[in-house]
């Protein structure tokens, strides 16, 4: 605790902006992209955009980057569970698929 | 025996404790303990709605890979100016929001915790106001899926359906988060001080980040799909 | 001899009854108020083992309607639409609102604080909520019900619960989205309490399995029910707003309803069981006074299953369309996630070994468990089997097998933690003797209930069938004869419980002389759990460590009793 | 051999291919299984007995190191067992997969509650399916509502028919004789009744059956016209908001009517139905069907009873669903046709990326 309070306004408004610039111009970047880049590029660029904006989120906004192992592991725990989702439900739907 | 009944007598004037109490923690540790606790109980909570919103995704995800194209001219029809408009807000929502929970824990930063909430409160409710334009549009084009429907391909519909669904899902959520800060503003106004190092600030604010990011994620499915070429 | 010592002079000795000791939890504030705003998780769980022994009993009643319909292989007693809407009323009621709340948010909520050393659970005010969601959404499902029924199964496939059902489905799916947020608050209070709360000493290699069970549950609660809750979120959006999502006329797959409704209802189906596991863990050793066997063991094989089971739900869709290399995969997986089951079996049963076993009632239901989980668990065996299923699947068989598990296993389970807990939570002793003869009674009836069914079921009998072909009748008129022994043998606990409670002997704060801190406190227990700051010094289950000396045995309920 | 080992009254007919297998499997694991729970059982009674508090057995501490190696013991033995059942189950289940080459193709079509069937030469039934003995029979599923399963016990199979989708399975009798046919996967109101026949019939019987089928006749088809013209259509039909009961397939079949009793539906009944509906009312229903005396002629009445007979719906399956039609469909006996198989009906491939025919997936 003693450790937070030492860090000034100043250090959470930097640190706070610059993620926030960070955001937009990725929002600008995907933007960008879904009118530019060929369609067979488009989703995987604004995916891979998404992901990456909402890795910054949870971890500077919401202070991940700060945050004890436990609560990681919970973080963790959340995307390892929908990962097992995904992975075998798409197992019967793309195999399904390939072949229909 | 004596020294038993001597504790009880002691409880008895504080009839509810904490169930921390008494875990032998100096008394500073045991509200960090207090603190810690909150914030792994909403982690886990979030993990949950992981899985909730995941299994929204994984329909789009299914349904996107067996209707590829039905998906993108449906895509099409979602408005973009609004779609980037309302993430450029929540994105900007977020920072106020992170701020509000970072300055809640320290001295003398009330005022500017307040503001955050307040801000964070006021861009949540400009995302609700455009989202409602919006969809009067929406509706005004026939854009809701039965009888009526725009668009001829069938599995645009399927599009649409799950369009309305993840954006009122995600509102309610969204109205909750609102519900929270307001709370936490008014819990303040009654008790000047409640802010600091209060718990709740880092809860409501947690959730507030992720309803944030299930947003980042429906950006790109409901609104970028199809728009090149 | 005790597993948890502690500061002798603070902590009510077990030995002794403490008649000077102050109010326990049950005394302390006797309006109707103090109950319904409890915080208290002592009483919290009174509250719900008043509402799941409520559902219990109505859909123990629909039970026997189905039964006395399936006497004769004509329709006779009640319609067919009658008939479907009793056996989802009985599916739905059971698995939602009996057996998931069932051991976590009684014993558990009860224990587990206890068990750890704790004054509550981290988020007593979340507790109580729990307790209003799930009420909400069993009142609900209820009032589904009155309205005239829902007929769509447990299960609620589509297209037939969106498009073509014309019964109450929204209000009874509802019910079920809304005691869904009531588990997962659950389940996010257990998992914060073992990780925040535990008293000094109590390390996570020192807890109780019942802990272990409790958390392990949770976990699941948390991960698996909001998949329901969307999957049914879903389901009402397509029937009240027309909202396509599964409807095949627009393009939508019904199969993936099916994935995502057994996304969560297959590790549902450890939810059912791991408590019962944590249950059983506690009363054999407590009755075979011995330690338990491979202690590190058991927990793994706990978080193993609860991971592991995570991976095999697609054994209910063999049939369903599913591609067959998903059929595959998922068979292998469903045969993984056994290994750690059959770990808990033979660990139980090496757990007797040189113990100085007693047959009070707690423990005749733990050993009818193994017995019947072990049935249970080898016939799902059976069910993963790619090429059995596609025969099995739907017909009585896999009736069979759930109940099995669900019934045979898991129901015992609770009965057994509930005499075993019974002393603790009332302060009363219950009449043994009735106890046993209601424990032999439900062991033989279930047998003859449900052994029949596996017959019936592989012969061919479809389950959901209201009618059936005249040749499965032999089978079913067992099974209903069964069913009727099961009932008289459900309502003897009902009745001897009550009894007790006003007429039964007082009992001793330890009358099993069992470990645990639980056990270290009065008889009921006061609202602040302990008399001072328990600390845990040695692992669980510390009953002889070298052989056993003679006179460790329970103070039976002779001696328990105080008059 | 092995199957000897269960008294017949507790075992199923076995009258396919699949059915033998199946059952080895389910002895073998019968076996397995009863080796576990005697084990289990066994041990559980012996220490109970032994052990019993009080009794002289000698107790005293287990050495330490057992524990772990009988943990990994078991532990290995039964991932062993385990994954030996997985294989042999899994590689008949493989083995079974594609039907051959020259199988005899039937479209089957569930419907709230019938089974409609269509085979070679387009012969049509309704809750009935004749095959030969002895032939590999594909059946293409396909439902018009809710999912239902196609269940044939005698067979050990059984597959879902699902809306706007279709599965297939097949299998091939052994056994002329006449089976079940069951509808596993409930589906509503009358599920239970969703039930019909499957008849195995000897290869020269069966192509006799063939030619002997009836186009549907010039009655029926004006029966069909008098159905909807004088407001038959109106209460019976699937769409309909009065609580009427449905006509397809109900010919032959038992009915449960008001006050217990039940009854054939033949041309009596049928009769009676029309001429005094308030006489067999049918279990669960108003009786507000309005009498029809003097209002149809008895060629009329002829003519309804044989649209009644062969069924009230439109059979044309194979058009609405937008299916492709059978193409290797041979007598039995005969060689098939140098049939391309038909790609739109391949059945998916074990291995997910596949290379895909027709449109590739996005
Ligand atoms: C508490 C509930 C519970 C539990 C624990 C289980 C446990 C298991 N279940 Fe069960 N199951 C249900 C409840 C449960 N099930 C319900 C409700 C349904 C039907 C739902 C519906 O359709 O309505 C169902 C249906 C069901 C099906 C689908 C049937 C169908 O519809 O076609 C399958 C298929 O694989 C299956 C398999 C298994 C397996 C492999 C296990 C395993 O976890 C079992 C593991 C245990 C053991 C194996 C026993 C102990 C082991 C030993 C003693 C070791 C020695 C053994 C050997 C060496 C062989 N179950
Ligand atoms: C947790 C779960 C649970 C429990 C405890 C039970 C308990 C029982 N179940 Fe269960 N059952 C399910 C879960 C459960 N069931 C599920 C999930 C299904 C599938 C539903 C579906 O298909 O969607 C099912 C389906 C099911 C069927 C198949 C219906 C069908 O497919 O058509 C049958 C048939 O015999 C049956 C029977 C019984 C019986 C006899 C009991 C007995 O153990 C109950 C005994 C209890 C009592 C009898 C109550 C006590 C006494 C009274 C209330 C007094 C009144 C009675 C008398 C005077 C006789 N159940
Ligand atoms: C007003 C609605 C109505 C109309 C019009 C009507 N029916 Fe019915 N029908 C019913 C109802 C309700 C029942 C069930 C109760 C009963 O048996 O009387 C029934 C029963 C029957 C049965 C017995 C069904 C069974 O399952 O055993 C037959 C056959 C039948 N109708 C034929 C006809 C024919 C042919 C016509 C037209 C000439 C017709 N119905 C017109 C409502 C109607
Ligand atoms: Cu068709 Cu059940
Ligand atoms: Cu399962």
């Amino acid at each position: 605790m003693s450790e937070r309070s030492r860090t000034s306004i100043g250090r959470i408004w930097r640190r706070g902006l610059i993620v926030w610039v960070l955001l937009l111009a990725f929002l600008a970047l995907s933007l960008f992209a879904a009118y530019a880049a060929p369609a067979s590029w488009a989703a995987p660029i604004n995916f891979g955009i998404a992901a990456t904006q909402a890795v910054l989120v949870a971890l500077l906004f919401m202070r991940l980057d700060r945050a004890d192992t436990l609560v990681r592991l919970a973080a963790a725990c959340g995307l390892f569970w929908l990962a097992i989702l995904f992975a075998l439900t798409l197992t019967d739907t793309l195999s399904r698929l390939a072949n229909s | 025996m004596s020294a038993g009944g001597d504790l009880i007598e002691k409880t008895a004037e504080r009839h509810l404790r904490e169930p921390w109490d008494e875990l032998g923690l100096a008394g500073d540790r045991a509200f960090a303990y207090q603190r810690a606790g909150a914030t792994f109980g909403i982690w886990i909570f979030i993990a949950s709605e992981v899985l909730f919103f995941g299994a929204l995704f994984l329909l789009y995800t299914a349904m996107r890979l067996e209707h590829a194209a039905d998906f993108a001219i449906a895509a099409r029809e979602t408005n973009i100016v609004y779609g980037t408009l309302n993430t450029a807000l929540l994105l900007t929502s977020g920072l106020c929001a992170a701020i509000a929970s970072q300055a809640s824990e320290q001295k003398g930063l009330q005022r500017l915790t307040l503001w955050c909430l307040g801000a964070t409160v006021l861009l949540g409710l400009a995302f609700m106001a455009v989202k409602g334009v919006e969809y009067s549009e929406d509706i005004e084009k026939h854009l809701l899926p039965g009888a009526g429907f725009a668009l001829k391909e069938p599995a645009t519909q399927l599009f649409f359906g799950f369009y309305w669904l993840a954006t009122s899902i995600h509102a309610i959520h969204l109205s909750i988060g609102i519900a929270l800060v307001v709370r936490l503003i008014w819990k303040e106004w009654r008790e000047p001080g409640f802010l600091f190092e209060s718990p709740q600030v880092e809860v409501a604010m947690l959730y507030w980040g992720f309803v944030d990011m299930i947003w980042i994620v429906l950006y790109p499915m409901l609104y970028l799909d199809g728009r090149a070429g | 001899m005790s597993g948890a010592s502690s500061d002798a002079s603070t902590l009510a000795n077990p030995r002794e009854l403490d008649l000077g000791l102050p109010v326990s939890y049950l005394a302390e504030g006797r309006s109707v108020a103090s109950w319904l705003f409890t915080t208290d998780h002592k009483r919290i769980a009174i509250l719900y083992a008043l509402s799941i022994t409520f559902f219990f009993f109505i859909g123990g009643a629909a039970a026997t309607l189905v039964r006395l319909e399936l006497f004769t292989p004509e329709g006779n007693i009640v319609g067919a639409d009658t008939y479907n809407k009793l056996f989802s009323l009985h599916g739905i009621v059971m698995v939602w609102f009996f057996l998931i709340p069932s051991i976590p948010t009684t014993m558990g909520n009860f224990l587990l604080p206890l068990m750890i050393g704790a004054r509550d659970l981290a988020f007593p005010k979340l507790n109580l909520i729990s307790w209003y969601l799930n009420m909400a959404g069993g009142l609900l499902t209820l009032a589904a019900v009155l309205a005239g029924g829902i007929d769509t199964g447990w299960t609620f496939y589509v297209p037939y619960s969106t498009v073509f059902s014309n019964t109450f489905v929204t209000l009874a799916v509802l019910g079920v989205f809304v005691s869904g947020f009531s588990t997962i608050a659950t389940g996010v209070n257990f998992i914060a309490t073992v990780h925040y709360l535990r008293a000094p000493g109590m390390t996570w290699f020192r807890l109780p399995l019942f802990v272990w069970a409790m958390y392990t549950t949770s976990l699941i609660f948390v991960l698996a029910t909001p998949v329901l809750a969307l999957t049914l979120v879903l389901v009402i959006a397509e029937r009240t707003f027309n909202l396509p999502i599964f409807d095949p006329a627009r393009g939508g797959d019904p199969i993936l309803f099916q994935h995502l409704f057994w996304f969560y209802s297959h590790p549902a189906v450890y939810i059912m069981i791991l408590p019962a596991m944590g249950v059983i863990s506690e009363v054999i050793t407590c009755y075979a006074r011995r330690r338990i066997f491979g202690y590190s063991f058991m927990v793994y094989a706990l978080v193993a299953i609860a991971v592991i089971g995570f991976f095999t739900w697609g054994h209910h869709m063999f049939t369903s369309g599913m591609s067959p290399f998903a059929a595959l995969v998922f068979s292998f997986l469903s045969f993984i996630v056994a290994v750690p089951s059959a770990i808990k079996v033979f660990n139980w049963t090496a757990t007797l070994y040189r113990g100085q076993i007693g047959f009070e009632s707690p423990m005749l239901y733990a050993l009818g468990f193994l017995g019947l989980f072990t049935m249970g668990g080898l016939t799902g065996l059976f069910l993963a089997s790619v090429p059995i299923d596609v025969h099995v699947q739907d017909t009585y068989f896999v009736v069979a097998h759930f109940h099995y598990i669900m019934v045979g296993a898991s129901v015992s389970a609770y009965f057994a933690g509930l005499h075993f807990w019974w002393p603790k939570v009332t302060g009363r002793m219950y009449p043994e003797s009735w106890a046993r003869f209601a424990a032999l009674l439900m062991f033989f009836g279930f047998n003859l209930t449900f052994f029949p069914q596996f017959i019936a079921g592989y012969l061919g009998m479809p389950r959901r069938y209201y009618t059936y072909p005249p040749e499965f009748q032999v089978w079913n008129v067992l099974s209903s004869s069964g069913a009727a022994v099961l009932a008289v043998a459900y309502l003897m606990p009902l009745g001897y419980l009550t009894w007790s409670l006003f007429f039964g002997g007082r009992a001793l704060n330890d009358p099993w002389n069992a470990t645990g801190l639980e056990w270290r406190t009065t008889s009921p227990p006061p609202r602040q759990n302990f008399f001072g700051n328990p600390q845990v010094l040695a692992p669980p289950y510390d009953y002889h460590p070298e052989a056993t000396p003679p006179g460790d045995e329970p103070r039976i309920a002779e001696k328990g009793a105080l008059t | 051999m092995l199957d000897a080992l269960i008294p017949a009254f507790l075992r199923p007919e076995s009258a396919s291919v699949q059915a033998a297998k199946v059952d080895a499997i389910f002895i073998g694991l019968l076996l397995i299984s009863s080796a576990i729970v005697l084990l289990v059982v066994g041990l559980v009674a012996t220490f109970a007995i032994r052990y019993r508090r009080g009794s002289s057995a000698k107790r005293g501490e287990m050495p330490t190191i057992v524990s772990r190696e009988f943990e990994v013991g078991w532990t290995a033995a039964t991932l062993f067992i385990f994954v030996f059942i997985f294989w042999w189950a899994a590689s008949v289940e493989i083995g079974a997969f594609s039907p051959p080459k020259d199988a005899i193709e039937i479209h089957v079509v569930g419907k709230q509650w019938m089974w409609k069937t269509q085979g070679p030469s387009g012969t049509r039934e309704i809750n009935e399916l004749h095959v030969p003995v002895g032939a590999p029979v594909r059946l293409l599923l396909t439902s018009q509502d809710v999912i239902h399963s196609f269940y044939v016990p005698a067979f050990r199979l059984k597959r879902d028919a699902l809306p706007y989708q279709q599965t297939e399975t097949w299998f091939q009798a052994t056994k002329t004789g006449t089976y079940h046919l069951l509808c596993t996967e409930y589906c509503g109101t009358d599920h239970s009744r969703m039930v019909g026949r499957i008849i195995v019939m000897e290869p020269q019987d069966y192509a006799q059956w063939l030619t002997r089928q009836p186009e549907r006749d010039g009655l029926a088809e004006l029966g069909e016209r008098l159905f909807s013209e004088r407001g038959c259509s109106g209460c019976h039909n699937a769409g309909s908001k009065v609580h009427a009961p449905s006509l397809a397939g109900i010919w032959g079949q038992s009915v449960p009517l008001e006050g217990g009793r039940t009854a054939t539906v033949d041309e009596a009944y049928v009769r009676d139905s029309i001429l005094q509906p308030e006489r067999d009312v049918v279990a669960g229903y108003e009786p507000i069907m309005p009498s029809y005396e003097g209002k149809l002629s008895d060629g009329e009445i002829q003519a309804l009873t044989a649209y009644i007979r062969h069924g009230t719906d439109r059979f044309d399956l194979i058009g609405s669903l937008n299916l492709a039609p059978a193409q290797n469909i041979c007598a039995p006996g005969q060689t098939p046709p140098e049939s391309a198989p038909n790609q739109s009906l391949r059945s998916p491939a074990m291995v997910p990326g596949a290379p895909a025919s027709g449109d590739t997936p996005p």
